[in-house]
């Protein structure tokens, strides 16, 4: 393994494998970044399609019969093709976009050259880990091509509906196959990416790079990783059970004496819970997958804006820690009305509390450290901010979520989906904006346009409170999830919020376009970026040119001398000194 | 900029706060014995919630006003504390708070699940399939006949498998498509589904509980305010999951009587 | 690079500049080049075997959980006999192992004088001959399964039977591909230490995984 | 696909085919061979069973088409004087290549009114297109259930209120029970036959016509009741007769 290593040291010039096949993270952590682009365009064109039917239940959407005619004949969406619809969106973003943008594809890019690496240890496994996962993105578009269409049992596919096959509805059968197989090919892509970050960061650290040096995106990615091998090394052998539970007739999932269509099914004794038990104890984790390196690009954004370091370093390491182990012991939370020993939904209600407790702090730091900055503000740190204030408004639901007695109210209802949006939709995305302007200049040389930038930002920020504050509402009222119209009495009066939301909706995906065309405009027209445009301390702007060269550090590798975020000091070069300049200074200390 | 966004902030807090405060779209009015606690706990959980919500979001927006314009000029401070602060206050103040939450919300809980239904209690069965809920009755004999899956069938209206001919708990059973039950009585809800996950869901009786195929749950309750309210599924179970409903009439004593000899008489 | 010596010469950690000890890299004279650095740091394979291991591990950890839930609600577990020659294939991979550790004893003795001499190659064969040995003793059992009318989908013993044994095949046939991949590197000189060690590390842990597994199936099937 | 477009052109298509259809028959009528035919009638001996009311209270808007005349089952509607409706008549035996080969060109249509199917019995020659039309303001999703192994795929789709007909045809001879998941008292079935067919009125009554002179073999069929078999000879002109009783369990 390790001279591959070696063998990407020579510069490569044939354009397949400067581009396309690539060994250099710079390249593949670009590639996951398209990928993520891609994959986040679909999915919101998905839910702009669910919004406009939630609204306008019998509303023809021009053409829409091209997409599919049995989904949509006469161009009104059928019920099967609404859910078909909701469980793609949710599949590709939980998978293509909040666990690829943030971890695998700024990762990538950044925790090589924050630990000061030449590059991972294993390219051809990090080559594999992209090109894996654009298999599985390409297997789960299929299933919108075969003839039922694709799966619509949601994205926790729970089982039985996941595993008896075509008999229980349109694309319960190919389409639940290929779910699971593009999840499972997901796994092992991840598995991958998850070895190499674990082992760049442990092994890969240059001279001087202890790990209190690191900053706080490579211990994001760092935990995350260790999350991520620990999370999908169970997501895919659970995805392995219900494939055999469709080809091989096996009946790991199905109980006996179901009866479908009054056709007895042929399964026996199964276990319907076992798929949740698997599922969310992968899910949960996934969870803090999507949001932790959030939560390590805003800070890293942050401080660098602030013009300080955190009051606490460590203390928002160990919290990320915390987060990650506490993210193990919380999966029951998902199943309080599951028919799990309601004994064990009081158990699995304490930890979900508990983990109030590193979310808050990491808050308050946040906050605390804001108390007194210097604040810049610029596109990257607006979202960042808006990150904050996201993560409050999805987390303090949380509080209603972890006890069972109130899940028999909300459980299934708006206020989860908004929940959820929130916390770890709207607030990974907020990160990924963050990363996306605060890196943009070192990835491609140039700045991003400000101009746009804000006004991308605006739209997005009041947009996203327009769409999500409402979801809680419908919860409280009533209005249960994964309702393809609202048939039910009590929930007819409800529509009109639906529409209002539907229209927030449709205006905040329209702004994202003007992210899309900032994207492309800056990569080809922004202004040429200086080295380090936003002062910043840590090594990603110690590189000799932007982008990086190969090797990243022009075949010299940095040694580090100071903590990585030395701000608010008199530095020669201002009011902060990198992690590599040798110039001696009083350090700044941080407590606890 | 700043300042603007800081403004911002608050204004959206504050109005997003406002429809929970004036309860524009609240819970279903509680009709059930046993619904008052979680109600309270709701109501507990959500002022808790609300001062956390607004409490962080004007702090952040205050700092952003605060520190947003600072001169070149100015030295970086650190909050009184420091970060000791910060943990102490989480732990102290949210930790101690969510775990009050949390005792009071067990609380709660148990007094739904870790009662046993009272013996008088009237035994109704329910048949959760896709995509309608059915309801079986035990008739005068107070016992139901079994379930056989290979005689289940849709077709002929045999929604609960009941051989007639050969079981005699089954000869006076009462199948229907609407449940009813009469006020201040306990029910004791005997759930089976005939093929997928669904959920037995009454906002207004404050049950919640997923039917698991090849697990039999029960659930105990008494509706305390006469009306017609709706049953719904809250667990996704196919294309037809949005209306898989069934009516439930809470009746005077009486007129349930009548209703279950006018369904006997139309079995 | 013929037959040159990758491992780092025994240097003493230097203690980095204030006080902080960094990456493994420390022992690289300041701002060496990467190249240097790769022959310096211990290279990530020896880290990176140990995350693979708990990767498979969680894997197996989540089938055997499932086992227990199925098993436990279950009404329609049939017990079956594990058939005999999984005991002999035990013996087998067992063997291997010892034969694994043999052969690891001689490379490094063979790399520590330098590389000359004759190759120790036949305890790898043997072992790779035993592994392949390992394997084919799975394919008879599960044929001998097939016989008593025991498939993949007669009944959940069965079924979690062939799971656990095709899944750790699987990872065993990997581990052979390792060791042709040692064998190769030591048949153009080009191996280092630690590809043996991550390598003999993944095959005793297939080892291990196997006689839990065996534990297992012996007690629960 | 089916646009709102190619909608109308599909309705002026169906007419068309009618047209044309009508003249076939004709056509069929003057040809000698297919002059003879075969009626007579279905009964039921013993106490028909009792058929259940339907109570659709699950949606309201189906409660609300009945609320005049409460729906009741259809598997076995028994006339007046003991004759079977929907009871269907083919021929499975004696057919000359021709006729088991025609297949009709008319499409008939198989209609979901007040939340029950209309007809209750479809009968379609293999290789026939028929359409699923909704003539309600609630989604249906029809699922017919072909037994595996005929040759016919079963399938499930939902027409919401308004959609356009569903155009498609079987491809093997098959009984094949229809449902409707969202409305479960909703069933009805797809007879798929060979060759000239006829299905009982009210009062049981059938006539199977456009049969060449010679020697067949009727079969009659019954949802609850299954197949009954008569050899039966037509000859030209005068019509053959072949009455059918089933016997209630």
């Amino acid at each position: 393994m390790h001279d591959t290593a070696h063998a990407a040291h020579q510069a490569p010039t044939s354009f397949i494998r400067k581009h396309v096949f690539s060994l250099d993270h710079k390249v593949i952590g670009k590639q996951y970044y398209g990928l993520a682009l891609a994959a986040v365009l679909i999915g919101m064109f998905l839910s702009w399609l669910m919004r406009i039917h939630l609204g306008w239940t019998n509303f023809a959407i021009p053409g829409l019969h091209l997409l599919s005619a049995n989904g949509a004949p006469g161009d009104v969406m059928t019920p099967e093709y609404y859910l078909q619809l909701m469980t793609m969106h949710g599949t590709i973003m939980v998978f293509f976009v909040l666990t690829t943008a943030p971890f695998a594809a700024f990762g990538n890019y950044f925790l090589p050259i924050q630990v000061g690496a030449e590059d991972m240890p294993f390219p051809r496994f990090n080559m594999m880990s992209f090109w894996v996962t654009l298999t599985a993105f390409i297997v789960l578009l299929a299933s919108f091509f075969v003839s039922d269409g694709p799966t619509l049992g949601g994205w926790t596919q729970y089982a039985p509906l996941s595993a008896v096959g075509a008999v229980a509805g349109p694309g319960e059968g190919t389409g639940v196959v290929l779910w699971a197989a593009s999840i499972g090919i997901f796994c092992i892509g991840q598995l991958l990416g998850s070895l190499n970050f674990i082992t760049t960061t442990l092994d890969m650290r240059t001279k001087g790079m202890s790990l209190w040096r690191l900053p706080m995106t490579t211990w994001a990615w760092f935990i995350t990783s260790v999350m991520g091998l620990t999370a999908f090394a169970v997501l895919m052998p659970a995805c392995i059970l219900l494939i055999l539970d469709h080809v091989a007739g096996t009946s790991f999932f199905v109980a006996s004496n179901t009866v479908i269509n009054d056709q007895l099914q042929p399964h026996a004794g199964g276990s319907t819970l076992l798929w949740q038990h698997l599922f969310w104890f992968f899910g949960h984790p996934e969870v803090y997958i999507a949001i932790v390196p959030g939560m390590g690009i805003v800070s890293h954004v942050l401080i660098t804006n602030m013009r300080r370091p955190m009051l606490s370093h460590r203390t928002l390491v160990y919290s990320f820690g915390a987060l990650a182990v506490l993210s193990y012991m919380v999966y029951g939370h998902h199943m309080f009305v599951s028919g799990m020993n309601p004994v064990s939904s009081l158990v699995f209600s304490f930890p979900t509390l508990i983990i109030t407790i590193p979310s808050t702090i990491v808050v308050l730091i946040w906050l605390g450290s804001l108390y007194g900055s210097k604040l810049r503000i610029n596109t990257a740190s607006l979202f960042s901010l808006g990150f904050i204030s996201m993560f409050i408004a999805g987390g303090v639901s949380g509080f209603f979520l972890a006890q069972p007695s109130l899940d028999i109210m909300l459980h299934a209802t708006y206020f989860v989906v908004g929940h959820f949006h929130m916390v770890m939709g709207v607030a990974a995305m907020f990160g990924i904006f963050a990363g996306t302007y605060f890196w943009f200049p070192k990835m491609y040389g140039r700045m991003m346009n400000e101009t746009l930038g804000k006004i991308h930002f605006w739209i997005t920020f009041v947009g996203t409170y327009c769409i999500f504050m409402p979801f809680h509402y419908l919860g409280l009222a009533g209005n249960i999830r994964r309702y393809q119209a609202f048939v039910v009495d009590y929930m007819q009066p409800l529509i009109p919020v639906h529409r209002f939301i539907t229209i927030a909706a449709l205006t905040t995906g329209a702004a994202q376009l003007i992210f899309i065309f900032n994207l492309f405009y800056s990569r080809f027209k922004g202004e040429v970026a200086p080295a380090n445009p936003w002062e910043a301390t840590s090594l990603e702007w110690s590189t000799p040119s932007s982008p990086p060269p190969f090797d990243n550090f022009g075949g010299k590798l940095p040694v580090v001398y100071h903590d990585p975020y030395q701000y608010g000091i008199d530095g020669s070069t201002g009011d902060y000194v990198m992690q590599d300049s040798p110039e001696q200074i009083k350090t700044v200390r941080d407590e606890a | 900029m700043a300042k603007f966004f800081a403004v911002t902030i608050i204004v959206i807090s504050i109005l997003s706060a406002i429809p929970i405060v004036r309860h524009t779209w609240w819970m279903a009015q509680d009709i059930s014995t046993h619904g008052q606690p979680i109600d309270d706990q709701m109501s507990e959980t959500m002022a808790e919630a609300g001062i956390s919500f607004l409490a962080s979001q004007i702090l952040l927006a205050v700092f952003i006003w605060m520190f947003s314009n600072s001169k070149p000029s100015d030295k970086v401070r650190n909050f009184p504390g420091g970060a000791t602060t910060m943990v102490l206050g989480a732990f102290l103040l949210v930790g101690t708070e969510v775990l009050a939450l949390g005792a009071f919300g067990a609380k709660a809980w148990a007094n739904v699940y870790f009662t046993p239904p009272a013996a008088n209690a009237i035994p109704i069965q329910v048949q959760a399939g896709q995509f309608a809920f059915y309801f079986r009755y035990p008739g005068p004999d107070g016992s139901f006949g079994p379930i056989h899956p290979n005689l289940l069938s849709e077709a002929n209206q045999n929604f609960f498998g009941i051989d007639a001919d050969h079981d005699p708990d089954s000869k006076d059973d009462i199948v229907t498509a609407e449940m009813a039950i009469p006020v201040n009585r306990e029910i004791h809800l005997l759930m089976h589904s005939k093929d997928l996950g669904h959920s037995f869901f009454v906002p207004e009786l404050r049950v919640q509980q997923d039917f698991v195929p090849g697990l039999d749950l029960s659930m105990h309750f008494t509706a305390t305010k006469i009306g017609r309210y709706e049953i719904v599924c809250t667990q996704l179970c196919g294309l037809g999951h949005y209306n898989m409903k069934a009516y439930l009439s809470v009746m005077s004593q009486e007129d349930y009587d009548n209703w279950l000899k006018k369904q006997a008489a139309l079995q | 690079m013929a037959t040159t010596v990758h491992e780092p010469p025994k240097l003493e950690r230097r203690p980095a500049t204030s006080g902080s000890n960094g990456g493994f890299r420390d022992m690289l004279p300041a701002g060496g080049l990467p190249r240097t650095a790769q022959q310096y740091a211990p290279p990530p394979a020896s880290t990176g075997i140990w995350v693979v291991l708990a990767a498979i591990g969680m894997s197996f950890a989540a089938l055997t959980s499932a086992l227990v839930v199925r098993k436990g609600g279950s009404t329609d577990w049939r017990h079956f006999t594990l058939p005999s020659v999984l005991y002999f294939n035990t013996l087998l991979l067992i063997a291997s192992s010892v034969t694994l550790e043999i052969s690891r004893k001689r490379v490094a003795a063979f790399m520590g004088v330098g590389r000359v001499g004759e190759k120790p190659l036949r305890w790898l064969y043997l072992t790779l001959a035993l592994g392949l040995a390992f394997v084919a003793g799975q394919y008879i059992a599960w044929r001998q399964l097939n016989a008593q009318g025991l498939y993949l989908a007669t009944n959940p013993a069965s079924s979690f039977f062939y799971v656990f044994t095709a899944a750790h095949a699987l990872h065993l046939i990997g581990g052979l591909g390792g060791l042709l991949r040692v064998i190769m590197k030591l048949n153009n000189s080009s191996l280092r230490k630690t590809t043996m060690d991550a390598t003999s590390r993944y095959w005793h842990f297939m080892d291990v995984l196997w006689v839990y597994l065996l534990l297992l199936l012996w007690m629960k099937l | 696909m089916k646009t709102s477009h190619t909608g109308k052109f599909a309705a002026v298509f169906t007419a068309l085919m009618l047209v044309c259809s009508g003249s076939l028959l004709l056509d069929k009528k003057v040809s000698a061979a297919g002059s003879g035919s075969i009626t007579g009638s279905v009964k039921l001996t013993g106490t028909a069973p009792h058929m259940k009311g339907i109570d659709m209270s699950k949606d309201p808007y189906c409660a609300k088409q009945h609320a005049t005349d409460p729906a009741k089952m259809e598997n076995v509607i028994v006339g007046s004087d003991g004759g079977v409706e929907n009871v269907v008549l083919y021929i499975t035996d004696g057919l000359q290549g021709a006729e088991a080969s025609a297949v009709p060109s008319d499409e008939p249509k198989f209609d979901q009114k007040g939340c029950m199917y209309i007809p209750h019995v479809l009968v379609v020659d293999a290789g026939q297109k028929f359409q699923v039309i909704t003539s309600d303001q609630t989604t249906h999703n029809i699922h017919p259930l072909p037994a595996p192994g005929t040759g016919n795929i079963g399938w499930n789709k939902s027409q919401p209120p308004g959609a356009p007909p569903i155009v498609t045809d079987w491809k093997a001879p098959e009984a094949i029970s229809v449902k409707c998941n969202i409305h479960p008292w909703m069933h009805g079935w797809h007879v798929v036959v060979k060759g000239p067919y006829a299905v009982t009125d009210g009062s049981g009554n059938y006539t199977l016509k456009g049969l060449p002179p010679g020697a067949y073999t009727v079969t009659a069929w019954q949802e609850e009741y299954g197949t009954q078999t008569q050899k039966v000879t037509v000859a030209a002109g005068a019509p053959a007769k072949a009455d059918f009783t089933f016997k209630a369990k």
